[in-house]
Parts: structure tokens; sequence; C-alpha cells
């Protein structure tokens, strides 16, 4: 039961799915479309899952006064309020003067968009003190990339205004974007087509089972 | 595999010198176009007696659409005299339905001129009822009928006949993978080419125990069912065996709490298998916090506080990956990275003195484990790249001989 | 710039405040960073309960049960195909619901079922598709007429000599046997079932080099990224310190 | 002494970086310098394809951006809406990712209104669901499926512009504005499986990828990052947009990049010959 039934089931919908693909009859459209909203919907409840998931750790940190347990009341105490917020009524989420909408562009859209503007600084300090010409590869790469740079900024034409038009670096980017870059991608990509053909493969016969987890 | 102090090849030099020379060579602006039509002659073409006679537009044929589940009729016909650009002289067709011949025709949709076809795909289409079509052209204020055509029947199929590469392919890539996984289960021996960066795995924990200084072992971000995060286990189990016979101390922070625990019981394993199960030190395999920057910022401090010889980061890797990158160089530390996140690569690559890029981790960690179910995979992954090697050459090769087999070949395997 | 109300103006101020607070991480980890930080855990998972129940939840597959449960109240049509219909909306609901016997480790087991469901659709959707699309087609783009190539690259050779004309048709030409043979010296690189020496060496060798001008673009590229989402902020800021200055008549 | 120099010049605190990339982004964001943009030949397709189109004529814009990579991408969705408003083309728009619903359903309002077009006849917002996969594929047979109703809570049976529009072959195009590796699903699944024509706008960190999809002619179109949205912006008629405006920005922040990397490297090699 606790082992037979998931793999059964995973197995009876993956193959379907996958030989679905190949049969445009109707009757098999209708069972794929249905089957495609209950996924939806089943992962719903799993997305709910995660947000309990998140409570249980922080309540746990909590109740069990471990370093920095405070932080985590203020992260349950913002999702109570959030979600009790959102939750009031239907009109809650799409009223653009009310709390929640406040809340989501002064309060969630600044933190979220400034923690990823780090990245700037970040990258400026590691162009700095780590990204280094020490190998073949690694000066090709770094050549490549300053070529780019150059490239896809207006003073990189700028700055070789001098060549004639159509070399200009501007031009040299396209080019290895269009050329060595595109084979380079392509290479990969066909390589992530076959890892996750296999992948699917596996589990849909069972072969790979990680997700099952230990246990009996 | 990325291997440091090795110096930059003759030829590899000549190469970028001569494309470079090349480059600068095409010193000409390109010459503009010729132009074959110009729009001013296209407008007196029209009017001109060479236009040829209107007529109506031939060859209406209607037939059932094919690969789908029904309630489509797909409609052609042939361009009406005139219906092109030199001589533009149709304005565009009207087309046509009824479902018998005694009702008359209800008028359907304008298309513009040049059509050639229509998928008609209405609701009131249901599949096993007959229908008649009718198309005409439209000469300014002539309306040339064609004859009629059908009757045609919609009707749903069994088999997309557009998509019988992609079954073929995936019939052949499934069998082989699950040939490979089997037979490696029994036994048989599957070679996978050794993997230059385990070398510099050994070579580098002997290092770290010459300067007496710790290694620190970052498994990523990821969680503990990811493929790059089992590597990540795989490589742990070989570096704690070392670091366990060499003697030296190994630091692994977690970010997931899951990753955590398996990577203590790989640690201690290896310290039972190298046979000092005493020397492991559970505090040395920790948790950090479960937030991005906070996970970098304490694995910095690390770095900065033990000053590791050594650094590996395997697994997945986000944005963090150029920050520990940075501290980890500017700190003196030789670095062994591999993640399968293919926008961390380039960074790793800049920073680090080996980087393990996308598949390699998997190779190695199926080379160290030697575990069937991942040697299969990875072999039966290298017959797809042959079989995708081969289909691209034949293609070529077809080219050759008849470009317009080619051409065809082409538009099979891309399919529908 | 528009007057705007004390009560944006003050929400604004606290968007900058938390954005400062970011910001400082910079400088080192403080507990402004670590509040804001938290702050947001929270905030988002409540936004997503709200934003999950009231998009997805109620028109997927709670107002499709109450109509198929409000249905035997009406006349017309079969009791036993209302009974159908029920089952087919309740259903896939009850098995997402097992989802949470995650929470109760003795029966956690039964949630394997919706996450096999999800699975086993996930994986047998992927499977045709990532060969179609990702290999298949990916191989067909590579397949170039070496007739055309050859044709191009000669005729602009020679109108090059005669005219000095652009080469634009070489480079393009080039630029297929670049793409042809860089992604099958890629491929060669990744391929771990022979030692890579002799040919297969050398293809591996040609295909690591086009490898890292690839990356090298992604690398070139994602600095631009990075910079406009910093720009992002900063423009923020500016029309909060504006709105600030407005407001007071500074 | 300059090995001594160059030393010092490696072990550089990197809270010095973090404020030199900051003035060098900042400063330029104060004047009004404007630079040329080059159009390249990816945005330019996607730009032609919608310009052909007939007025009244429906394309699909999914947006998938959230406050994390608003900066890149917001512009650019607000400049191909304003030329699809422009022209009379109706949108169909979903968002699939969570984090930015209200923000692209608040773009989609302000857009709209600069244009004065109305709810459910010139654009419908179908808003959000879980898994953009399986939406995707689902999109492709009905749109119905995923979305019986609208983000407003609207059958779309009730929206006059979705009468007789039933998935992507009564569109004409797909436009996906994306910030996040589900770009994959839209050529997998729309293109793959449905065959609907596809253009991508995608943040400047994954745009090389797709650079293989452009010649493979599985997409029609692509735009990257903050250059494509100033691309598309001077390509409407608009380049005093945002895009235009932060390009200085950019420019000099590339170029101190630059100077870094060039900087870090001749310190690097100085003081390594001399262990």
């Amino acid at each position: 039961m606790r082992r037979e039934v998931p793999l059964v089931i995973v197995f009876i919908c993956g193959a379907f799915m996958a030989l679905q693909y190949f049969v445009p009859h109707n009757i098999s459209a209708v069972i794929y479309q249905n089957a495609l909203n209950w996924t939806i919907i089943i992962g719903i409840f799993t997305l709910a899952v995660g947000i309990g998931s998140l409570v249980n750790l922080h309540y746990d940190k909590i109740s069990r006064r471990k370093e920095k347990w405070p932080y985590s009341l203020v992260t349950i105490g913002a999702l109570v309020f959030m979600t009790v917020l959102g939750l009031s009524s239907p009109e809650a989420v799409q009223d653009p003067r009310g709390l929640f909408m406040k809340m989501y562009f002064y309060v969630l859209s600044p933190v979220q968009a400034t923690m990823f503007s780090l990245l700037a600084f970040f990258i400026a300090s590691a162009a700095y003190r780590a990204f280094r010409a020490k190998t073949v590869l690694a000066t090709l790469l770094l050549a490549s990339a300053v070529i780019v740079m150059l490239g896809r900024i207006p003073v990189g034409d700028a700055l070789t205004a001098w060549m004639p038009e159509g070399t200009r670096i501007s031009d040299l980017a396209r080019y290895i974007l269009d050329y060595p870059n595109t084979a380079a991608k392509r290479a990969i990509y066909i390589g992530v087509g076959l890892g996750v053909a296999a992948t699917s493969l596996k589990i849909i016969l069972g072969v790979e089972r990680t997700w099952l987890g230990g246990g009996k | 595999m990325i291997q440091p102090g090795k110096k930059i090849p003759m030829f590899a030099i000549v190469t970028l010198l001569s494309v470079l020379s090349a480059y600068i060579a095409q010193a000409q602006p390109p010459h503009s176009h010729m132009t074959f039509v110009d729009p001013d002659s296209v407008f007196v073409f029209k009017y001109s007696s060479l236009a040829p006679q209107p007529g109506p537009p031939e060859n209406l044929a209607a037939a059932d659409s094919p690969n789908d589940a029904g309630g489509a009729i797909s409609i052609s016909w042939s361009k009406a005299p005139g219906d092109n650009t030199i001589f533009n002289s149709v304005d565009g067709y009207l087309l046509y339905r009824s479902a018998s011949l005694d009702d008359g025709f209800s008028f359907l949709t304008r298309l513009p001129a040049g059509s050639t076809g229509y998928s008609d795909s209405d609701p009131d289409l249901k599949n096993g009822e007959n229908f008649y079509y009718q198309v005409a052209a439209l000469y300014g204020r002539d309306t040339l009928y064609a004859e009629t055509a059908g009757p045609a029947v919609p009707g749903a199929q069994l088999f997309h006949t557009k998509r019988i590469l992609v079954l073929l392919f995936m019939a052949l890539f499934s069998g082989t993978a699950l040939y490979l996984i089997n037979l490696a289960k029994r036994g048989g021996t599957l070679y996978v080419r050794p993997i230059p960066g385990i070398d510099a795995v050994d070579d580098a924990i002997g290092r770290a125990t010459e300067m007496g200084r710790p290694i620190l072992f970052v498994p990523g971000l990821g969680e503990a069912s990811r493929v790059a995060t089992i590597a990540a286990f795989t490589i742990l189990a070989r570096v704690a065996k070392k670091v366990a016979e060499y003697q030296t101390r190994i630091i692994v922070p977690n970010y997931d709490p899951v990753v955590m625990t398996i990577c203590q019981e790989v640690v201690k394993e290896a310290y039972s298998s190298a046979g000092r199960p005493d020397d492991y030190d559970p505090k040395d395999v920790y948790f950090v916090t479960q937030d991005q920057f906070p996970y970098t910022a304490s694995v910095n401090g690390t770095m900065l506080r033990e000053k590791p010889a050594t650094n590996f980061y395997m697994g997945m890797f986000y944005a963090e990956s150029l920050v520990l990158a940075e501290t980890g160089f500017v700190s003196g530390s030789v670095q062994i990275a591999g993640t399968d996140q293919l926008i961390q690569i380039p960074f790793f690559v800049a920073a680090c003195d080996y980087t393990l890029m996308g598949e390699e981790l998997y190779a190695a960690s199926a080379y160290l484990s030697q575990e069937p179910q991942q040697l299969g995979t990875l072999k039966a992954q290298d017959w797809g790249k042959i079989m995708a090697i081969t289909l691209m050459l034949i293609g070529s090769i077809v080219y050759l001989f008849d470009s317009g087999a080619g051409e065809a070949l082409k538009n099979w395997v891309i399919g529908g | 710039m528009e007057q705007i109300s004390l009560g944006t103006l003050i929400w604004m101020t606290v968007a900058a405040f938390l954005t400062l607070s970011i910001f400082s991480f910079l400088y080192r980890d403080n507990p402004f960073y670590r509040f804001a930080e938290h702050l947001i855990v929270g905030i988002s998972a409540g936004y997503w309960i709200a934003i999950l129940y009231h998009t997805s939840l109620t028109d997927l597959w709670i107002e499709p049960l109450v109509d198929s449960v409000s249905a035997f109240g009406a006349a017309g049509g079969s009791i036993p195909a209302k009974i159908g219909i029920l089952l087919a909306n309740l259903t896939p609901g009850v098995i997402g619901c097992l989802m949470f016997t995650r929470f109760f480790k003795s029966k956690a087991w039964i949630s394997r079922w919706p996450i096999a469901y999800y699975l086993g659709i996930s994986a047998g959707v992927a499977l045709p598709l990532y060969i179609q699309s990702f290999v298949i087609r990916q191989v067909a783009a590579n397949m170039f007429n070496p007739v055309i190539i050859y044709n191009t690259i000669v005729s602009d050779l020679s109108t090059l000599y005669y005219y000095g004309n652009s080469m634009m048709g070489i480079w393009t030409g080039i630029g297929d046997i670049i793409i042809l043979l860089g992604c099958v010296c890629g491929l060669a690189y990744f391929y771990f079932s022979a030692e890579h020496t002799g040919v297969l060496g050398a293809a591996a060798k040609i295909g690591i080099w086009t490898l890292m001008i690839g990356f090298g673009a992604t690398f070139g590229y994602t600095v631009m990224a990075r910079i406009s989402l910093l720009i992002g902020r900063f423009n923020f800021l500016i029309d909060w310190v504006s709105a600030l200055g407005n407001y007071f008549n500074l | 002494m300059a090995a001594g120099f160059w030393n010092k010049m490696l072990n550089l605190d990197r809270r010095w970086v973090y404020l030199v990339i900051g003035a060098a982004t900042f400063f330029p964001m104060l004047t009004v310098i404007r630079l040329p943009i080059k159009i390249t030949p990816e945005v330019q397709s996607v730009y032609d394809r919608l310009e052909s189109l007939p007025r009244g004529t429906i394309i699909m814009l999914p947006m998938e951006y959230s406050p994390d990579t608003m900066a890149e991408l917001q512009p650019m969705a607000k400049a191909v809406l304003r030329h699809c408003f422009s022209r009379g083309i109706k949108v169909i728009t979903t968002a699939l990712q969570i984090q930015g619903v209200l923000l692209i359903e608040q773009d989609l309002r302000t857009v709209a209104a600069e244009f004065d077009k109305t709810y459910g006849e010139d654009y419908v917002f179908l808003g959000y669901k879980p898994y953009p996969d399986i939406v995707i594929l689902n999109m492709g047979e009905n749109f119905r499926k995923p979305f019986p109703k609208d983000y407003y809570n609207n059958n779309l049976d009730e929206l006059p512009m979705m009468a007789g529009v039933n998935n992507y072959s009564n569109v004409d195009c797909i436009v996906n504005i994306n910030a996040t590796s589900g770009v994959d699903s839209w050529i997998n699944n729309a293109n793959g499986r449905y065959g609907a024509p596809l253009a991508l706008g995608v943040t400047a960190v994954i745009a090389t990828d797709y650079y293989a999809f452009l010649q493979s002619k599985q997409i029609f179109g692509l735009m990257g990052g903050l250059k494509g949205a100033a691309e598309y912006e001077k390509l409407i008629g608009r380049p005093k947009d945002i895009a235009n405006r932060a390009m200085t920005s950019v420019s000099v922040a590339h170029i101190f990049i630059i100077i870094f990397i060039i900087i870090g490297n001749i310190a690097f090699f100085a003081t390594r010959k001399r262990i």
C-alpha cells in the first residue's frame, strides 16, 4: 500500500499523458483536459502544505526559544495579518485602495526588488576581486563577456566608431550571440532535453523512487 | 574541466588573430541591396494591359483536417489569375459553406489576397456530418466563384502522423535507457571515463593537510531530492573519506535541514569506512538558516575565520554563487565548483580553479558511486547524443544529393 | 510631478525605509535587514494564501462543487449523472487534502498519493515534449544545406574580388558552420563513454571553447540584468525624495 | 613598491567597490544625456509582426514578472502593450507567476487607461493559476478549462472579446514577457505542442539561452532585458520612456565593471609573478 499505490498512480498517469500526445482523438483529449485541471487543483493543496511547513518551522523556533526566535514572531505575525486581510472579502485583493494592495506595493515589492538589486553590487565586487583570466578557458569566457557587455550598450559603438560600419563592437557581439552562443546553448539544450526525458521515464516506470522518501 | 596554469597554445592565438584580421578586413560598408520590384511599378502593372484576364480560383478542395480531435475542415485552392506581387489584381477571397448542396451557401469569412487555404473550426462542424465549400475571388467590384468542393466530413484521428519521429525517438531512447540500467543492475560493466576534476579533489585535500587548514564543503541551496544535490552527496562521501584518511577537518554549512541530516550521515559513514569513526565531529556539519543572503553571509564569515585551504561548491546554486566564490578567492583557497545551474556556471568558471559543468557533475557522481541507475542514465544520454548527431549529419548529407529531399526530410523531422 | 496625498507619502516612506534596510546589508548583516527579511517571508506567505484562494481555489474547485451540489435541487437531469458530476468535482480536492497527512507522522505516507499523481502527470507530459522541442527541433535546425553555405561563401568571395562587396554572406556561411560544428563538438565534450583522446579529444576541445564563448555571453548579459535592478531601486528612491520635497515645498 | 600597491588594491574592502558601482549607477540618472539606441533584428521582428496585424486582431501577452524583476521587464511589457493598444490590437493576458499578479494587473489597468480601452472588449486579464506548464497546456485546449472565470470573476463567455476565442489557434501569436525559466514551458507546450507562433521578452540573465530557439525558428522574436525594452520604446516612437532613460546608467556601470575586471586582472598577474 505505502509504496505500491503511489508507483501504480505514477505509472498510469505518466504513461497515459506521454502516449496521449500521439493520440489526437476527442475522447483522449477530454480525459487529458480534465487530468490537467485536476493537477492544478491538487497542486493548490500542495502549495498550502508548503505554507503549513513554514508555519511549523517558525512555530517550533518560537516555542523552543531557539536562537533569534523573535524574528520568527515577526514572520508569523505578518503571515496571519496578511492572510486575514486577504481573505476578509473577495474584493480585498482587487481593490486598488485597499490595505492588501498597499501592503503588496509598499512593503512586499520594495523588499523583494531591493534584495535582488543587491546583486548589482555583488557582481561588481566579484568582477573586481575574483574574475580572473587564469586559464585559456576563463580567458575566452571573460573576453566573450566583455565583448557582449560593450556590444549591448550604446557607448560600445561610440568607442569603436573608427571601425567601418558593420564591424563595430555591437556587430561582433551580435555575431557571438547568433553563432557560437547558439551552438553552445544548443549542445546544452539537447543534453537538457535528454536528461529531462530520462528522468521522466525513470519516474513513470518507478525506477527513480527518491521522491517516495525513506521509510517503508 | 578547467585546468589551471596551462599556457595558451600557439594555435589558439593564431586562430584568434586570423579570425580577427579577417573580420577587420571587410572594411567596406555594405552596398545597398538591389531591389527587383519597384513599388511604383507595381501600381502601374495593376492597370496595365499585361495583367492576366480575371478568373475564379481553381482546384478548390475541402477535407477533414488531419491529426485533430475532429470538428475542423481544411480548405485549399490555387490563387486566382493575377494574384501576385507583380500584378496585384486580386483584392481578396470570400469563403462560403453549406450543409447541403441544395440549401445555398452562407458566407463564412473574407481572406486577404495571396491566401490559398483556410482551416474551418467553427463549433457548427459536427463530426461525421457533410459540409460543402465555395470560394470566390474579388476583383474590384467583380466576384468570380469557383466550383464547389465537398462533401468533407470532419472526424477525429487516433494517431498523430506528424509526431511519428518523436514516438520513434522516445521509444528508442527509452529502450536504451532501460536496457542499460538493467545491465548495470545485473553487474554488467558500463565504462565512464574518469572525470579530471576527481583527481583535483585528491590533490586539494593533500594540500589542505600540508597547510594544516580545514576543508569547506557547501552542498548548495537545493532540496535533497534534486539531481545536483544527490550528486553533491556522492562527492561529499569521497571528499569526507579522503579527509578522514588525511586526518584534516571538514566543515559543511547547510541551507536545508533535510540536506543537513543526509550530509551528517554521509560524513559519519565516510569516517567509519576510513577506520576513524571517533574523529567525526557532528558539530562541523551544521544547519545555518534557510534565508539566501544571511546564509551566504554566514558562510562568508566562516571562510574568513577558518581560512579553509579548499572550498567545494557542489549542488544547486543561485545568485549567491559569485559572492561565495569571490570570498573564497580573496581568502586564497583552492576552489572546486560543480552545478547544473547554467546561469551560475560562468561565475564559477571565472573565480574557481575547477568547475564541473552541468552533466559533468552527474558524470562525476556516477563515476564515483558506480550506482547502476546513475550509470545507466548517463550512458543512455550518451547514446541519445549519438542519435542526435547522426540525425544532424544525415540531414546535411541528404541535402548534398538532393536539396528537395533535404528540405522534405527537414520538414518531416520538425513535424507538427 | 503631481501632488500626492499624505497617505501615499507615508506608504512611500515605509517602502523607502525597507529599501534602505535591505541596502544596509551591504555594510554588514544587521537587525534591520533581518527584520525586513523575516517580515517579507510572512507577508509573502499570507499573500500566497489569499491569491491562491481567490484566483484558483474558488473558480476551479469550490464553485463547480457548489454548483454540482445545488444541481440536486434543480429539476431535470438524471440522478446518477448528477452524482457522477459531483464525484468528478469532489475527487481532486479530496486527493489534494490528502497532502495534509504530512503533518501527522504515522499517516504521512498517504501524502505520497497526490504527489504521485502530480509527478506522473508532469513526467508524462514532459517526456515527449522535451524530446520534440529540445532535441528533435534543435537537431532539425542544425540540418544545414551545405550547397547553400558553399554557394553563399563562394559567390560573396567572387563579388568581393570584383566589386569589393560586403562579406555578409561569407560571415553567415561561416556562422552556420560554427553552429553545426560547435554544437557537435559541444555534445562531444559532454560524451562520457570514451576517453577524450584523438579525434574525440580534439572535438571536445573545440566544444569546450564554444561552450566558454556561450557562457561568456551569458555572463556579459547578466551584468546588464543586475545593473537594471539597481536602477529600478534608485528610481524609486529619487521619486520618494522628490515627493517628500514637493509635499513639504522644499 | 608596485607589488605592494597592487597587493593593497587586490585586498581592497569590497564595500569600496560597492560605493563606486553605486555612484556609477546613480549619478548618470541625474543627467539628461541621451545615447543612440541601435535596433537589433530580433526585437524588430516582434515589432514588425505586431505592426502588420489588422485592427481587431487578438494576440496573447502573458506576463510573468514580479517585483524583483520588475525593473527589467515592466518597461518592456508596457512598451509592447502600448504598441498593441495604439494599433487597435486586442490582448489576452495571464500572470502565471504568483508574486507578480497584482503588479501586472496594475500595469495592464494603467496602460489601458492611457488609451481609453474597455475591459472585456479590448483586453482581458485571465489572472493567475498555479503550475504554469500545466496551465499553458490546458489553455492550448481551451482557455475556459484552466480559467472558467477571469481575474475579476467574470465568466469568459460574458466577455464580448472572448466570443469564439477558444485556444491558441484563435490568437495571432503569443508574446511572452517572462522572468522565469517558465519560458521553457511556453516553448515546449504552447509552441511545441500547439504550434502557436511565439516571441519572448526575457530578463538579460536568460536571454542568451534562447538564441538557439531563435535560430531554429521556434520563436520569431526575442527581447532581452532593459536594452530590448529600450529598442522597443524607440520603435514605437517613445524614445523618452524609462528604459531609454536608463541606458546612460547602464552604459556607465558596464564601463566600470569592465574596468574592474581589467584592473583586477592586472593586479592579479602583477602580484602573482613575484610569488
